[in-house]
């Protein structure tokens, strides 16, 4: 690893930033290692959940944005709930990602993908339509036969409709993404 | 009148962020100010000299010393007016460094801030009056509350010192935590060997009365004069007869009780002698567990005892002892496990606690110091300790490190591995804090000759698989997740005060901080003392603490009562409440508030009744002062008119 | 002199000597920022405060009264701040009709050890008073 | 028991992959004697990949549910869906605690949440606002083969400051309700291990092996079946079970039931009502013998019999 020049690659922005958006302290972080200890995703880390922390510590932002950690963190809450310094990291790893995808540093692409795949399922149905997202994944990210081998097991069993969900409210649900795009648009 | 000022720079505290020359020449502007001056330390010895200099040059008669807190010096500064001719209560402080040059960097406001706190301190000090301490008798004996290593040396130090002492221990033997302790670090030299005979002269020395199984019901007084009520609370053994000679614990058919001495390791019978050495060696019923009380009938250790102390209709009893200081030894306690859930909080009984540990590795322990593991008393081969268990954690409202668990557990792997040679010990640690002389070589010897791993991050959670225990950890040094499947896990569990720390203060009137543990006078210059006279602090109830420095403070607190008592009589403070007799209408309402009983009803000649302060019981409060009303009782220092003459230095300008 | 006029207003703070004032003295060691407003007069005991002392101080000038003493139950004098509380509660009633707006005086608890929180006491209490401004306005011009 | 009455929030799984799920829940409900409104033109809550995007909007997305509840006049949602649940918490707790967040959501949505709903899983409410005692009260059948571990998931219980249910390092309400109808409980120390969430469909591998972590342990903990309350857990855990044997070369074969479905089958449902036959494995075997639950009462009444005259020595033990 690169030795890091401390005086002069430390993005204090960065940290103010993240400090920010997530109203959480990463000062309180001793160290203890404890959400990399609980973490179920570490052996799949670049880098443990501590080491993260510690990288903002020390404002490395290029490494954190571009790590994959941010994006394989599940949000599954391990290490907010035994963290000793009472820190919301799973919290700030979401802060993370969120700049990530700003910023557009995306080191999973799948996981984007899969996300974008989603919310284009949430946008124009309002609803989640399961086939229409593995299709659209599948299609995009170019991984065809994604869990092709499921279909049968739910088509059997009835568990599929291949038509969308249609609610009403679904113009309503895009007029957020609307509201939302103008927003962000006007903020630059 | 001619009051004499003097600001001091205190180097940079004070004149680093406050324009001295400034605050001096305001001064001098001051009614009834003849005299102001700045100098480097007013404390110093030179610093003291000029004052002395400048009130017999100036012809001063009163003196303003504006530098630190008044709780810092102003015992200095009475002495140096007083040994200048005047009364040293013709003195006032000034606070311009804590509560000024302290607080904030802008030297104007500060300046300013300054300048009224000397006028507020020119205003009282024109209205004090001169006072003068009267002396009275001390009773030169001291109450020693806690029977642990700490109360032990106060007790003994002071006793041969040539003092009466009443130590007060509220279970059934003296010893304590250390009595429980198998080794101790870093000389791995025996717990209780050290500790028996200093047990054993406690219990022989013609000046130490042991209550034993006793706690402290009452107190009432004032240094020197203590009255002290004290709860024997029932045994329902008569300990005059009672010989320890165990026959009733052999044939006790409840063998189910909690065994308080060992950490509930293993149970013990319901009548119990809780250890081989206890001191003094006599047994004792558990009602919670006795079938004559549960049953309300078995009576077989009554049948049994050959001297027949067995006594199941005793009741507490109440002793009234009298002293004339106190020296407050009463330990700590730990945290339970069931506060730890990501440890299995207690549902595990392959998971311990370091000090139910130390029973098991004690040859007086309930496995007779073979290392096994409770649930199915094998031998353990993998050992995990965890140390900070509740420790350094916020989460559960202990901030602070516990002090000692890093060197007990370096211990007890050392052990460990003498014990069981072909065994594997694991630390999960954060940090290793081992600043004691020959603590680190210590840690050192653990992981360099006997191979324990020492494994730098926090614990995340343990959970069964089989007859394994897998604790799941960090190594953060690696980076990477760590595993081990452990036979045993020891938790280094955190110290937390006493369980009745709190309730203890509050019969003391010392206070505590929000941890529960007692305050010291002063953190660095009074460790010993409280900020009520006459009452000492000695070992953990301060604040976590290993062997060595409870044992240091013991003797600190001996030394300091021994110095106190040295004199026959004390010098009682002047600042207390008196009437004038002149205004007073007897309406009693002071009698009433007053929180010592320090007043009371006089019948004059021409048949008035009046209240009337006895001196040596006032603590000087004021409460009956705010509560007259015809302004007739008045504490001195701090009457009606010094205090409102502050208020209008303020106000009325 | 006495307040810096437009940077100041007056702030009297009666400090229990065995806790808050030692409190001060903690947070002051730490270096804890604080406003400069108040002035402090040191009393033996929250117990010892009489009403009339906040109410002259706030007559005669004061914009801002505070009293602080002992944790209930931790008192030196082992029921000197039960009394306090006891007086100021009701004095706190009053001073509506005295014209002065109640959250002019305020009490409160600090221990020795709690720099931190009087540093918090102190500032909360100061913006509360400048929110509030001056009681005496004329006296503003006092320079 | 007085009539209960909830806005139920299925969730979009619900209405597809888990849609048994769904028919369970309605069914034991409904028996409980609890009415369920389905919340009207109710819309995805956002789950993950919206607060990837932004914490506002991802907000907005669930908070737009909260409102039409509002606008109903109920001020509590219920949802068989842990994830649903927690973006509702997240939502309306955050928009609480901080107005200007508040504004921002609502600046996002057509009609204003004002902050007035709690959401409640079905889960919570069967436990406490039914309680085990209602819930036991109703059970006509035992099932004497079923040893089920239970298996909570990660946010149904956690963060505690956020989801304010249960133990979170060690739940028991499944626990407790499954032993009130009469099933045998395993000590399973995975409870709320993590399972993959919803990386399933992007990062298969690891999911399939942070499941087959789960599944040993069950079988560790003796158990014959995992009981969830979780869809999610539910698909990387019984849809995708040979995905993970073929992937990890494992060949488990344990079923796993919605804890809503066991309770129906105690209660006399048929698998069929319950959708248990949509499982991609088969609990059958398991639950095939069901008989009435006072056989098992008078079985235990014997067992005590004999119990009864018990040697002096072991009494004295005890005490």
């Amino acid at each position: 690893m690169e030795p890091i020049n401390l005086t002069q690659n430390t993005d204090w922005e960065f940290i103010e930033q993240v400090k920010k958006e997530s109203g959480e302290n990463p000062s309180l972080c001793y160290q203890c290692g404890n959400c990399t200890a609980g973490c179920p995703y570490t052996k799949y880390f670049d880098f443990p959940v501590n080491q993260i922390m510690r990288l903002l510590q020390t404002g490395q932002k290029e490494t954190i944005l571009r790590s994959r950690s941010i994006w394989l963190c599940a949000t599954c809450e391990t290490c907010t709930t035994r963290c000793p310094c009472q820190i919301d990291i799973a919290h700030i790893m979401d802060v993370l990602r969120i700049i990530a995808r700003r910023e557009n540093y995306v080191a999973e692409k799948e996981v984007k993908i899969f996300y974008d795949a989603f919310l284009s399922s949430l946008k124009h149905h309002g609803r989640i339509f399961e086939v229409g997202i593995l299709m659209g994944y599948n299609f995009r990210s170019g991984h065809l036969f994604t869990d092709a081998d499921l279909g049968p097991k739910i088509l059997g069993k009835g568990k599929i409709h291949f038509l969308p969900p249609r609610i009403q409210g679904r113009d309503k649900v895009a007029e957020i993404f609307r509201k939302f795009e103008e927003k962000r648009k006007s903020r630059g | 009148m001619r009051v004499g000022v003097f600001i001091c720079h205190c180097g940079n505290n004070i004149a680093g962020t406050v324009e001295v020359a400034k605050v001096a020449e305001e001064a001098r502007k001051m009614p009834g100010v003849a005299f102001a001056t700045t100098y480097m330390y007013t404390c110093s010895e030179p610093g003291q000299e000029e004052i002395k200099a400048a009130i017999a040059r100036e012809k001063l008669d009163r003196v303003v010393v504006a530098a630190c807190s008044p709780r810092m010096h102003e015992l200095t500064f009475r002495r140096t007016v007083e040994k200048a001719g005047l009364n040293r209560y013709f003195f006032e402080m000034a606070n311009i460094r804590e509560h000024c040059s302290w607080i904030g960097e802008d030297k104007e406001l500060n300046t300013n801030k300054a300048i009224e706190a000397v006028k507020i301190a020119v205003e009282k000090v024109k209205q004090n009056k001169p006072l003068f301490p009267s002396r009275f008798k001390i009773n030169k004996r001291v109450l020693v509350i806690g029977g642990g290593v700490a109360g032990m040396q106060a007790a003994l130090d002071c006793a041969d010192g040539g003092l009466e002492v009443v130590l007060v221990e509220k279970s059934p033997s003296l010893g304590g935590m250390m009595a429980r302790l198998d080794k101790t670090f870093p000389t791995v030299d025996c717990s209780i060997c050290i500790l028996g005979p200093k047990m054993v002269d406690v219990s022989q020395h013609e000046k130490i009365t042991l209550y034993a199984y006793s706690e402290i019901e009452e107190i009432k007084g004032y240094v020197g004069n203590y009255q002290i009520k004290i709860r024997k609370k029932a045994t329902y053994v008569d300990w005059s007869k009672c010989t320890g000679c165990g026959a009733c614990v052999e044939k006790c058919p409840s063998r189910n009780a909690y065994d308080y001495f060992n950490f509930g390791v293993a149970p013990c019978r319901a009548i119990n002698i809780p250890f081989p050495q206890a001191i003094p060696k006599k047994a004792k019923i558990d009602p919670k567990f006795c079938r004559q009380f549960t049953k309300g009938k078995c009576g077989v250790c009554a049948k049994i005892c050959p001297v027949g102390a067995i006594n199941y209709e005793m009741q507490d009893e109440i002793v009234s002892e009298e002293v004339g200081a106190i020296i407050v030894a009463s330990g700590y306690g730990l945290i339970d496990l069931d506060k730890l859930p990501e440890y299995g909080g207690g549902r595990y009984p392959d998971v311990i606690s370091g000090i139910q540990y130390e029973r098991i590795l004690n040859a007086s322990g309930p496995t007779a110091g073979h290392i096994v593991r409770p649930s199915d008393h094998t031998e353990p081969k993998t050992i995990v300790f965890v140390s900070c268990a509740g420790s350094r954690d916020k989460s559960i409202g202990i901030p602070y490190c516990s002090n000692f668990c890093c060197m007990y557990i370096a211990k007890q792997a050392i052990l460990t591995k003498d014990h069981i040679p072909d065994s594997q010990c694991y630390v999960f640690y954060m940090d290793i804090r081992s600043p004691g002389k020959g603590y680190d070589e210590f840690t050192r010897r653990a992981q360099e000759e006997y191979g324990v791993k020492y494994i730098r991050g926090r614990v995340s959670r343990i959970y069964p698989k089989g007859k394994k225990l897998v604790v799941k950890g960090a190594d953060t040094l690696l980076g990477t997740q760590v595993e081990v499947e452990a036979d045993l896990v020891v938790l280094a569990t955190a110290v937390i005060a006493a369980p009745d720390a709190r309730i203890l203060a509050e019969k003391l009137h010392i206070s505590y901080d929000p941890y529960g543990f007692y305050v010291e006078s002063h953190p660095k210059l009074r460790p010993v003392e409280t900020n009520t006279s006459g009452v000492f602090l000695a070992g953990a109830c301060q604040g976590p603490k290993d062997i060595p420095a409870s044992v240091g403070q013991g003797s600190a607190a001996a030394a300091k009562v021994l110095s106190m008592f040295s004199k026959d009589t004390l010098e009682s403070d002047p600042q207390i409440a008196r009437v004038n007799q002149n205004i007073c209408v007897g309406c009693r309402k002071c009698i009433r508030t007053c929180p010592f009983g320090a007043i009371e009803e006089q019948e004059l000649r021409d048949g008035r009744i009046v209240a009337k302060v006895i001196e040596t019981v006032c603590a000087g409060c004021g409460i009956c002062n705010s509560t007259c009303p015809c302004g007739a009782i008045q504490l001195q220092h701090f009457t009606d008119n010094q205090l409102l003459a502050e208020v209008n230095a303020l106000c009325l300008t | 002199m006495s307040y810096l006029a437009g940077k100041e207003l007056r702030i009297i703070g009666f400090l229990c000597n065995w806790c808050s004032y030692g409190g001060a003295d903690t947070a002051g060691v730490a270096r804890f920022k604080q406003p400069t407003d108040l002035r402090i007069i040191r009393v033996p005991c929250s117990g010892r405060v009489n009403p009339l002392f906040v109410v002259k101080a706030l007559l005669n000038g004061a914009d801002g009264v505070l009293v602080s003493g002992c944790h209930p139950r931790d008192c030196h004098y082992s029921e000197g701040n039960f009394y306090a509380r006891r007086r100021l509660e009701m004095l706190k009633r009053l001073l509506p009709f005295l014209g002065i707006d109640e959250r002019r005086f305020h009490y409160t608890w600090v221990s020795a050890s709690e720099g931190a929180r009087w540093q918090k006491v102190v500032t909360d209490f100061t913006k509360i008073i400048h929110e509030l401004g001056p009681l005496h306005p004329k006296k503003e011009s006092t320079e | 028991m007085a009539e209960k009455e909830y806005v139920y929030f299925p969730g979009c799984s619900l209405e597809a992959s888990a849609i048994e799920y769904d028919l369970s829940v309605r069914k034991v409900l409904g028996a409980l004697g609890v009415k369920l409104i389905e919340l009207d033109d109710w819309s995805c809550c956002g789950s993950t990949p919206a607060h990837s995007v932004d914490h506002g909007f991802a907000a907005a997305v669930a908070a737009r549910n909260l409102a039409l509840v509002e606008k109903m006049g109920h001020s509590t949602l219920i949802t068989p869906c842990p994830a649903c649940l927690s973006a509702f918490k997240k939502a309306h707790l955050r928009m609480e605690k901080d107005k200007d967040f508040q504004k921002e959501v609502n600046s996002l949505l057509d009609e204003p949440y004002q902050g007035g709903v709690t959401a409640k899983s079905v889960l919570q409410i069967i436990y406490e606002d039914i309680g085990i005692k209602a819930v036991a009260e109703k059970v006509k059948i035992d099932l004497p083969d079923l040893q089920v571990a239970p298996y909570y998931g990660c946010i149904i219980n956690r963060p505690p400051a956020v989801m304010e249910f249960d133990d979170p390092e060690n739940p028991v309400a499944m626990d407790r309700l499954m032993e009130a109808v009469g099933i045998k409980v395993c000590d399973f120390a995975f409870k709320v291990e993590c399972c993959g969430a919803a990386f399933g469909v992007t990062k298969r591998k690891m999911v399939n092996e942070l499941s087959a972590k789960v599944l040993a342990m069950a079988l560790e903990a003796g158990a014959n079946c995992l009981v969830v309350t979780c869809q999610l857990c539910h698909q990387n855990l019984d849809l995708r079970q040979e995905q993970i044997n073929r992937t990890m070369g494992t060949s488990f074969n344990l079923p796993v039931l919605f804890f809503t479905q066991v309770i129906g089958l105690t209660y006399g449902f048929s698998p069929q009502e319950l959708g248990i036959d949509k499982h991609n494995i088969n609990a059958e075997p398991l639950i095939k013998s069901r008989r009435p639950v006072e056989e098992r009462i008078k079985e235990e009444e014997e067992k005590a019999k004999a119990k009864k005259p018990k040697p002096k020595k072991a009494e004295e033990e005890e005490s």
